[in-house]
């Protein structure tokens, strides 16, 4: 029963990127399970309008009025703070939010992310999105390596982009990735994987800089 | 100045081919009541400035499933079936627009400036056909302010002047969106007397507040 | 001891103008003797930081942390709301102050406003004044019609301007002043003043139009 | 993570030419102790940025009368004679802003925005050197963002963990200047426990502030 769960291991290595005194905003999805793995002092920040995300209510606690970016009901710790939408994105755009944490649907060697559309098949609309990574002082993306066997980390996005060159981390089941003084860079590998697990599932070219454990 | 209306004199300012702002956030935060009335009148040909469509089956996504808008103007359409079948099918016209950049847009109109400059959507198709300023070697887009002829909000306490409290996340798109309106109907979950609201907690004044009505069960 | 007094004549005459459900901001000095005659249902506004302000606290009621635009404190009516300055300039500069009411150094026939400084000799800063008169929807000049028996009312203003074209209204002890499709038009005439005595004490040049009272 | 400091850890912060932005309003709403301290320790050559310069013997007067200015960046500096003593002599430079525009250029720096269009000092002394933007017909100053290096805010409630509220008109200027500033100090006029504030009466959060100092008498 203690199988090895690709995206429970990709949230806790995001855990660890967020420091003490952090504001964090976690997109839908996977990033939203890095808030179970937080060790540290954070405050999440949700772009609906809190500060202090707690966790899901019981359901007999649930109360209509506080609810996350994807309208699911939620919890406020203490210390926490609502306000309006200009408010919430000023944080954002403004550089206040210290990391935040996205899927992606490609991301390319110039660290340009595209997690909004695919033309002709799926637009939802960027929502809160291009602001969050354009405004977060650190991008980090939280995904799978690959979809259907098919690399998502590219030498050149096809996709419409969410921003050009914002991306500051990549962190999936088998690697992390660091944009280097602008160069995507391997600098960790998971638990049994292999530079050339990570070559064979990575379009994009990269230096290789492993970090010692 | 009795502001407190019946359901049918307030949506009567809402008339085919109006701009119409509607509060909330994926649902909450929205005038329910105000929103099934209107689907029930029918108004259509309107243009929607709202943060998202919903699902199809609440809040303002009933509108859309109802076919009453020309022109949808959002940063999130994705939850909402049918706003992606319009889109693709051609049916409506959609503007999609970055969140903070919407709420500033929004917020410009309403505090009369001419327009803001925003680092979102530089490098993107949100740049397309925008004035590009720079500025120390960074790039901004030029984002215009977006006006409305009514705006509806959903209040959780309102005064009988129309000051009101939005409780937790219900604020979103709500306060800002009363002030860049020429009429602005407020959906009061509770009407209470002139001065039980803490003046801190107001966070839309009754001045910008034309018409109120009581809401109904959700 | 009833004497005339022409400033509480001004402040009367202009109270007129403020219709039920109007929000008002009120310079310092003249105009905010206005609010004392005000008979309709007016909300006044603050631009440092509240809309329902009400009168003067008795002594022993002051609270420190609730004051008017000069730093003196006031009071509140039940409805009222605080805000930041930058949402109170939302308020004034987006349309939504109803009406404004001012001194002048000097207004001129194109409805140029002087009021914020005397070059070598006066340079206080323009506080607010240039928001409240480019945003109020109706700009009324609350003023003795003369300094030193000189003319304030000119063909063109000779001091820095703090907005260009923007008056709608001019009160004096001796008439009142409309500019009406740009000219600017004597409209009527204060109890014993004479056409006469305006033409005087008024360098510009203006049209009369006298409203049947 | 402590954020309660001594008054001289605090101040330490404010170095000579440093970029210093000052809560208040005609005083009201001032960290009136951290300005004490400040006259005391003599630390000069600073930029202010602050609605107005109060009167020479109250809040930021103080500092002006102490000559520690070498720019002032203000709406209104009339009821301080030392101020129009030091613009007429030459001794400081000023900027004097429309007190609608510095609010916006505070706000737009700690909102990430590049700037903001306004029509507020157009055809005026305050349009020179500024680029002007014609939209629709209506002519706008593009105004740019204001920045500090350390901004000092008060606060009438403040929780341990920084989360601040201002009681009536102390707002002002106070939470626009707590997102423009590299390093935010608080004066705490009562310190309470976190949780202790209202989540809607937080104006100033916590994630954005420093230093907390406890403020003496006034």
């Amino acid at each position: 029963m203690n199988e090895f769960d690709p995206k429970v291991a990709i949230a806790k290595r995001v855990a660890k990127e967020l420091k003490d005194g952090f504001m964090v905003n976690l997109g839908i999805g996977l990033p939203t399970m890095v808030a179970d793995y937080v060790e540290t002092n954070v405050t999440f920040q949700s772009e609906n309008g809190l500060l202090g995300l707690g966790p899901k209510p019981d359901e007999d606690k649930v109360d209509k009025d506080i609810s996350n970016a994807g309208g699911q009901p939620v919890t406020m710790v203490a210390g926490g703070m609502y306000f309006d939408s200009a408010y919430s994105f000023s944080l954002i755009r403004g550089g206040h939010v210290d990391a935040t944490v996205l899927g992606a649907l490609q991301v390319d060697e110039h660290a340009n992310l595209a997690n909004w559309m695919i033309p002709g098949k799926m637009v939802p609309g960027m929502g809160g999105a291009m602001d969050l990574v354009t405004g977060a002082r650190k991008v980090i993306i939280a995904m799978l390596h690959t979809v259907n066997d098919k690399p998502k980390i590219l030498r050149e996005c096809t996709l419409p982009l969410t921003a050009p060159g914002v991306v500051d981390m990549i962190v999936t089941e088998l690697c992390v990735f660091e944009f280097i003084n602008g160069k995507l860079t391997l600098t960790e590998l998971s638990e049994g994987a292999t530079i050339e697990d990570v070559a064979k599932a990575t379009e994009a070219k990269f230096d290789i800089c492993i970090k010692e454990a | 100045m009795n502001k407190v209306h019946s359901m049918e004199e307030c949506i009567a300012h809402i008339k085919p081919g109006s701009v119409l702002m509607v509060g909330g956030f994926m649902g909450v935060g929205s005038p329910h009541g105000i929103i099934d009335a209107l689907v029930k009148n029918g108004v259509s040909d309107l243009t929607l400035i709202c943060n998202d469509t919903s699902w199809e089956t609440y809040g303002i996504g009933k509108m859309v499933l109802n076919k009453q808008f020309s022109k949808i103007i959002s940063s999130h359409i994705g939850l909402n079936k049918e706003s992606g079948r319009q889109l693709t099918a051609g049916e409506t016209e959609f503007e999609l627009v970055p969140q903070g950049t919407l709420a500033e847009r929004i917020r410009a109109a309403g505090a009369g400036l001419g327009g803001i400059l925003t680092p979102t959507g530089v490098g993107t198709s949100v740049q397309d056909g925008k004035q590009v300023i720079e500025l120390d070697g960074i790039q901004y887009l030029l984002e215009l302010p977006l006006r409305a002829d009514v705006a509806i909000i959903a209040g959780t306490k309102v005064d009988k002047a129309g000051n009101v409290y939005h409780a937790k996340t219900t604020r979103n798109f709500n306060p800002i969106m009363a002030m860049a309106a020429d009429t602005v109907i407020v959906e009061a979950e509770e009407l209470v007397e002139i001065g039980e609201i803490d003046p801190h907690l107001v966070m839309t004044p009754a001045t910008l507040v034309d018409c109120i009505v009581l809401g109904g069960a959700r």
